[in-house]
């Protein structure tokens, strides 16, 4: 196998004929390690869709021994543990240089020994569980952790609707969903909140209940970081029965689906995440206009965004993490995984979210999100304001 | 003619000795082998290279084969022509990169050698015929452990045979009871989660639990127990786990049991999810840091002792007493065997596996979740016993390795859009492998219902006799 | 009192709709049981592709074509399942049947990750269903009250056609005894093929109402809803229409009334223990009647 | 006077209003052949499964050298619609399943051959064995009883040799041809080491030939393994020729009995089986 790989670099060395147009040295892989399938499937798309775009606006890297395009390898670990291994597997065996991913932090913890072992860095875009990181030298992170993103929404929740009692809903079995709504409650009780909370398990779609019980316990804010799929049925709900309560979530809602759902509604929904639409600085400006572009020129694409263009955060973060690995591949000037991971430490990019720097851990250095609210009218965000941790 | 056999037999063992010797040696040997690669220390001018031989004493200080051997192979590659590369040092680096497959292949050539004098000499029968398949084993062991260090412990291959490994010995644990017994039971995964769980949570070591246990202050069990006792554990707790479900559900008809099976399963997820119980449980969290195996045999070891446990107790009076269960439940019980007790052995041996596997896929997996356990992962392996054959030991163990290859594997380009040319193959996007794959599985459940080897074993004999038929075109069948 | 009745009536409310919406699927169960002694896996997966019919429909069709296309595409679906996975099983044994069952419904999710990408899609809104209504202090969906009525109405119709004409009087000898009524000359297939018929559409009215009450729909969303409507269909015994309908009813209001108590994690769990429960007091369910193993 | 093997008293098996077994009392002695006889649907394949535990009677018992196997009263609904005759119903109610009463040696063949379809003749009888085990899971499992292993290996070639199917062992019970199905049954219920043998219409389906055949196996086997037998059949000559005693059931209900001779000119029955003649 070693001989291979050998044999393998040697032959692309030779490739220059094939390359289209440009002199090219050769070609270097990046792995995408994201579930396309399974009840992360539909964040997973999102964020591969930002990898994807990034690609098209540079498809090539620059090193001291010439230019190279890149080539990406994707691979679908169903959102489930028991598939991570042999997905992971096939992104070391092609020949990747670093890989990106995971949406949700259960199938990244799972690989990461198989990455550890291969030497391959691997970058989690949106995986916010600290776990992802502590004890995997080469996994780094580009998103704030759930412990800050869990305080934040207790200080927003706190200043915002000057709220005393908080209800959190989380579903059960789900690592991310009882990871914040924890971060949060310990939050919130700090500063005097006081919480009650409920988990919902797999497959449930009549959240009326859970709805009433919050509103007979006397919460003035509920807290439910849901997947997608749950956060429509609880806003429609929500919507139906009357509910008043202002809801608020974490970055898994920052998506097209949630707006649809709210549309039309007197809702009050609002969402801290890592990338705002709204964001006028020029960077993301451009970012927005050249991928909304992009994905309107491809029906497929569009699907998988869930028919409309608006961008979601992780798709923002993928588009970073998709640049963090360039930047990754000329500060290491090589494309051996060894190099790479020597130098990743001190990678730094000025992304579209906001600048990336790794502190201890391999985690970004982050202290202020994004909070939007939508806008029920024409199913749009609304941006309301960058907020830190307030004690 | 005896004494031909023996000269073979001792050739065989000194070629083992040889082989064991040398590869021993060179186990440790790497540090005085890169001093003489390099006589007049061109190291120490070349930042580079010297760089390079850091990488590779630092992974060997490390105890990293893997890592060992990758850096070793680009130190020598890289800097070829500034280091000597004498026939002795030849030979040396020879054995270091290859000592553990020549070790493997040494002790294989010792079995075959004592399976070979052992022929010799015994008279009774049943040492003749247990002669051939105990080598064929040994070979296979010592097979997987030689390709696991030729082609490197993480490769795609090695992480196929190590998932495949474990999924036959579920599978086959699910045959005993829906193939031999014929109950129906869709709990296979509930026992798997409960097996898993327990493994885990009893050898995680006590330094990193306030790691994994973040949200439960480190958890409530504070000590540790060896892999092996804690495996069997798991396997017992699963059996204790079926024994209780046992009691009510299995005077059930067929399909009223795979509901209810079905619906326990559901239950044991729910409860290991509880938040009350994440001291013990970490709740929806994730369960990590325990023990793993390093190397591909021992899931092959694990899964190979059970299974034959389960097929000499299916070869067993208590096995016919299942068949004949699973053939007439009422001429069974006309003949003196008593339905439930029975049923309720198979069910618990069955689970008592289930929660070994389980265990098993904990260590591939390197962490446990209750999320991951869901019924779908019960109809995976369903459907493996189906695609082999009810009723075939030999067939489950094929299958489960075809299914995960072909699942995870072989069938992955279906779902990456690929270019012929400029025409773009039409269909291929992410999701089409899994529509390609149960397509396949719906061919095999409607027209091939025997699977692969329907209710028969893979004899030695049969393999011949198919091996000839093929060889003579197979006219007289 | 009248705070606990409002503060209670939502769930009663919530109980009741998600009753009537499993008591339509339940009845598929329970006539495909009666008839052909299997636990038809896939219905649940039925029930959601009539959800995605709709939706892409009602996306180009106006509302009175696209209702109508749906309810007879997932018609169609539900005889063709019945006529590709189980009709080559028909003397197949009990197992075989059962596996084909949970390999269709694998193939149908696959399907639908595979065609909608799997992101959850909104249901269109019905116009006079999913309006919004108030009783007494709980507000809620015109479809919370539709459902019982237009559950019972179906029930009813079902009823007498099963006892008052020629189809539903071979369906009941079908299900008594499967051997004799080929004898007596009965076309078993086209009995079989008209239950999955009705099964089906009832499936799709049932999607109608469920999905205009929970309106995200993803590849998995009919899977839990038919696993409890199963369950119904056991609870209440299975064969027996009536039975399913009240089990139907019994089950949701029970799910609502445990999650009101607040033990919100173990509502599945409960569903489930209350089934294993039934299965050993009263195999045959409430309204069941016992069937005899020649010997 | 023999030793009483079997005894019923005031039998009766109720299926909601149809009584197939209307308080039947009858016994059998040590060593006899005994017959039960009527013409179709009489319920005697029901009283046979009420002696071997399948179905649990409505009312009345059944004693098995003396200790009573099955014992039971209207229960619930049947309490109300019950039409037996009997009135006085004895006390306590017991019941064993169909493997207990095989185990204290009651063994019986079926009307409609149920041999185990994917096993070899051979194992078939095998498996009848596997009562008299003493070894438990885990010996068994591990070969550690491999001397009874042998024992009741042996013990099965034994039962096919009786029944003359030794060149068949090996074949697969349903592609035997219908005779030696038959008789490989017969052969299965001896391996349980029965005391008493209850052949369900062992001749049902055979020419005259083999019926005689199987009339001197029936008394070879009585005699060579001590047996006791109770036999339902239609054979009127088979019935006439190898049975001691002989029972006649009509609709449940006893209408005679006695030794063969008598049961022949017996008026009762003839009417039973062959109608009232046209006046």
């Amino acid at each position: 196998m070693r001989k291979w790989i050998a044999l393998a670099l040697a032959l692309m060395l030779l490739l220059p004929a094939f390359a289209l147009g440009e002199e090219v040295a050769g070609e270097i892989v990046i792995g995408i390690y994201e579930p396309a399938s399974g009840p992360n499937g539909a964040g997973g798309k999102q964020e591969t869709l930002g990898i994807y775009y990034a690609n098209s606006v540079q498809p090539t890297v620059e090193l001291s021994s010439g230019v190279y395009k890149i080539k990406l390898v994707e691979v679908d670990n169903q959102s489930s543990n028991d598939k991570a291994p042999t997905a992971a597997q096939t992104l070391v065996s092609e020949g990747s240089s670093i890989v990106l991913g995971s949406y949700g932090s259960g199938v990244s913890i799972a690989a990461s020994g198989i990455f550890d072992e291969a030497g391959v860095v691997a970058i989690a875009i949106s995986a916010t569980n600290p776990q992802v990181t502590i004890g995997n030298p080469l996994y780094y992170r580009i998103c704030y952790l759930d412990p800050f993103q869990g305080t934040v929404l207790a200080s927003y929740a706190m200043d915002e609707f000057a709220a005393k009692k908080a209800y959190t809903l989380a579903q059960l079995g789900n690592d991310y969903d009882v990871g914040l709504a924890h971060f949060f409650t310990e939050a919130f009780k700090a500063k005097g909140g006081e919480v009650t909370g409920e988990t919902f398990p797999l497959g449930t779609s009549d959240f009326t209940a859970y709805l009433i019980n919050a509103v007979n316990g006397g919460a003035e804010v509920i807290f439910a970081p849901t997947s997608t799929e749950f956060a429509s049925q609880i806003i429609t709900q929500a919507a139906a029965n009357g509910i008043t309560v202002p809801i608020m979530a974490g970055d898994t809602w920052d998506s097209s689906v949630i707006l649809e759902a709210a549309k039309g509604t007197d809702l009050s929904v609002s969402v801290s995440t890592f990338f705002d639409e709204g964001d006028t600085s020029s960077l993301a400006a451009e970012f927005v206009s050249g991928f909304k572009a992009w994905l309107n020129a491809n029906p497929e694409k569009l699907a998988n965004n869930g028919g409309n263009d608006i961008v979601a955060a992780v798709t923002a973060l993928g588009y970073d993490g998709y640049m963090v690995a360039l930047e990754a591949l000329k500060l290491a000037d090589s494309a051996e995984r060894d190099d790479i991971a020597d130098i990743m430490a001190d990678v730094t990019y000025e992304g579209v979210t906001g600048a990336i720097v790794f502190g201890e851990n391999g985690d970004a250095v982050r202290d202020q999100a994004f909070i939007k609210r939508t806008n029920n009218e024409d199913a749009t965000w609304v941006f309301v304001k960058v907020q830190g941790i307030t004690e | 003619m005896k004494a031909f056999k023996l000269s073979i037999a001792f050739l065989l063992a000194l070629a083992a000795a040889t082989l064991l010797f040398f590869s021993f040696q060179a186990k440790d040997s790497l540090p005085q082998l890169l001093e003489r690669m390099d006589p007049h220390q061109a190291a120490l001018q070349d930042a580079q290279m010297q760089k390079a031989r850091d990488r590779v004493l630092d992974s060997f200080a490390e105890g990293n084969r893997e890592r060992t051997l990758r850096n070793l192979d680009r130190y020598t590659g890289g800097f070829s022509d500034s280091l000597v590369m004498d026939s002795r040092t030849g030979f040396e680096l020879f054995f270091y990169e290859n000592g553990p497959s020549l070790s493997a292949l040494g002790m294989f050539l010792l079995v075959a050698a004592t399976a070979l004098t052992g022929l010799v000499f015994s008279r009774q029968g049943k040492w003749r015929r247990a002669a051939l398949p105990v080598v064929l084993i040994a070979a296979l062991y010592a097979g997987v452990y030689i390709l696991e260090n030729m082609v490197g412990g993480s490769s795609m291959l090695m992480t196929v045979l190590k998932k495949g490994a474990i999924y036959a010995l579920v599978a086959v644990s699910m045959n005993l009871l829906n193939g031999f017994t014929g109950l129906f039971s869709l709990g296979q995964a509930g026992f798997m989660l409960i097996g898993a769980y327990i493994f885990a949570i009893f050898t995680i070591p006590v330094e990193s639990r306030p790691q994994v246990y973040q949200y439960y202050a480190g958890g409530l069990i504070q000590f540790e127990m060896p892999t092996l006792v804690a495996m069997v554990l798991a396997g017992l707790g699963a059996a204790f786990f079926a024994w209780l479900i046992g009691l009510p559900v299995l005077r059930l008809k067929s399909d009223y049991l795979a509901i209810a099976t079905l619906g326990f399963a559901e239950i044991i997820r729910a409860v290991f999810q509880y938040d009350g119980l994440g001291p013990i449980t970490n709740g929806s969290n994730l369960l990590r840091r325990f023990p793993t195996f390093q190397t591909a045999l021992f899931p092959f070891a694990v899964a190979g002792v059970s299974i034959a446990l389960i097929a000499l107790l299916i070869h067993s009076t208590y096995g016919r007493s299942f068949k004949a269960i699973r053939d007439d439940e009422v001429a069974a019980e006309a003949m003196g065997i008593n339905l439930y007790r029975h049923k309720q052995m198979a069910f618990v041996i069955s689970s008592f596996f289930a929660g070994i596997g389980g265990a098993l896929l904990a260590m591939y997996q390197t962490t446990v979740q209750a999320a991951a356990f869901t019924s779908a992962m019960t109809y995976e392996i369903l459907l493996i016993v189906v695609i082999g054959g009810m009723g075939s030991l030999s067939g489950s163990v094929m299958a489960s390795f075809l299914f995960v290859a072909a699942s995870e594997w072989w069938l992955r380009f279906l779902d990456n859009e690929t270019m012929m040319g400029s025409f773009r193959v039409p269909l291929l996007r992410s999701g089409f492998r899994m529509v390609a794959f149960s397509v396949v599985i719906m061919v095999v459940v409607l027209f091939y219902r025997q699977g692969i080897m329907g209710d028969r074993e893979l004899s030695i004999a049969r393999l011949t006799r198919w091996l000839g038929r093929r060889g003579k075109g197979g006219r007289d069948g | 009192m009248t705070d606990f009745i409002s503060a209670n009536l939502p769930y009663l409310l919530a109980g009741i709709s998600v009753g009537g919406q499993y008591a339509l699927i339940a009845i598929g169960y329970t006539m495909v049981y009666g008839i052909l002694r299997l636990i038809n896996f896939a219905h649940g997966d039925i029930f959601t592709v009539a959800a995605y019919v709709m939706l892409y429909a009602s996306a180009s069709l106006p509302l009175y074509l696209s209702l109508p296309m749906t309810i007879a595409f997932t018609v169609f679906l539900g005889f063709a399942v019945e006529r590709a996975a189980y009709k080559p099983l028909r003397n197949a044994p009990r197992m075989s049947i059962m596996i084909s069952a949970i390999g269709v419904s694998y193939l149908l999710q696959n399907l639908m990750w595979y065609v909608t990408g799997g992101l959850a899609r909104q249901y269109p809104t019905l116009p006079w269903i999913s309006s919004t209504v108030s009783i007494y202090t709980a507000t809620t969906k015109m479809v919370t009250l539709v459902t019982p009525v237009l559950t019972l109405v179906l029930v009813v119709a079902l009823v007498q056609l099963i006892n008052h004409t020629k189809v539903g009087m071979a369906m009941r000898a079908v299900s008594k005894d499967f051997e004799t009524s080929k004898l007596m000359g009965i076309k078993i297939n086209a009995v079989i093929s008209v239950t999955f018929i009705i099964g089906s559409f009832l499936a799709a009215v049932g999607s109608m109402l469920y999905f205009s009450n929970y309106t995200a729909v993803t590849p998995t969303s009919g899977a839990m809803p038919g696993l409890k409507a199963f369950v119904a269909a056991v609870f209440g015994g299975i064969g027996s229409i009536p039975g399913a309908v009240i089990g139907a009813f019994i089950i949701g209001i029970a799910e609502n009334i445990i999650k009101a108590l607040g033990l919100t994690t173990f509502s599945d769990a409960f569903t489930f223990a209350l089934l294993i429960i039934i299965l050993i007091f009263k195999p045959t369910g409430l309204f069941g009647e016992p069937v005899h193993e020649k010997v | 006077m023999a030793e009483r093997v079997l005894e019923l008293q005031h039998v009766t098996m109720q299926f909601g209003g149809v009584v197939a077994v209307d308080n039947l009392s009858m016994h059998i002695d040590q060593g006899e052949i005994v017959a039960l006889i009527g013409p179709n649907g009489a319920g005697k394949t029901t009283a046979f499964n009420c002696i071997t535990g399948v179905y649990v009677p409505t009312a009345g018992q059944v004693r098995y050298q003396g200790q009573v196997i099955v014992s039971a009263q209207p229960q619930g609904k049947m309490k109300a619609l019950y039409a037996g005759s009997y009135k006085d119903f004895p006390s306590q109610r017991v019941t064993s399943t169909p493997d207990a009463i095989t185990k204290l040696g009651v063994a019986r063949t079926f009307q409609n051959i149920r041999l185990f379809k994917t096993q070899t003749a051979f194992e078939n009888v095998l498996i009848a064995t596997h009562l008299h085990r003493s070894s438990n899971l885990f010996t068994a499992a591990l070969r550690l009883n491999h001397r009874e292993e042998k024992q009741l290996r042996e013990h099965a070639l034994k039962m096919l040799e009786a029944v003359g199917l030794m060149d068949e062992k090996d074949e697969l019970a349903t592609s035997l041809p219908y005779g030696k199905q038959r008789r490989l049954e017969i052969a299965r219920a001896l391996a349980t080491n029965p005391k008493l043998l209850l052949l369900d219409e062992p001749a049902a389906g055979m020419n005259p030939q083999e019926t005689d055949a199987l009339g001197q196996f029936i008394q070879e086997v009585r005699e060579r393994f001590d047996l006791t037998i109770f036999l339902i059949e239609h054979h009127m000559d088979l019935v006439m020729d190898i049975s001691e005693r002989i029972y006649v059931i009509d609709f449940g209900r006893q209408i005679a009995t006695g030794l063969p001779q008598e049961i022949q000119d017996n008026p009762d029955v003839v009417t039973a089986y062959l109608g009232v003649e046209e006046e």
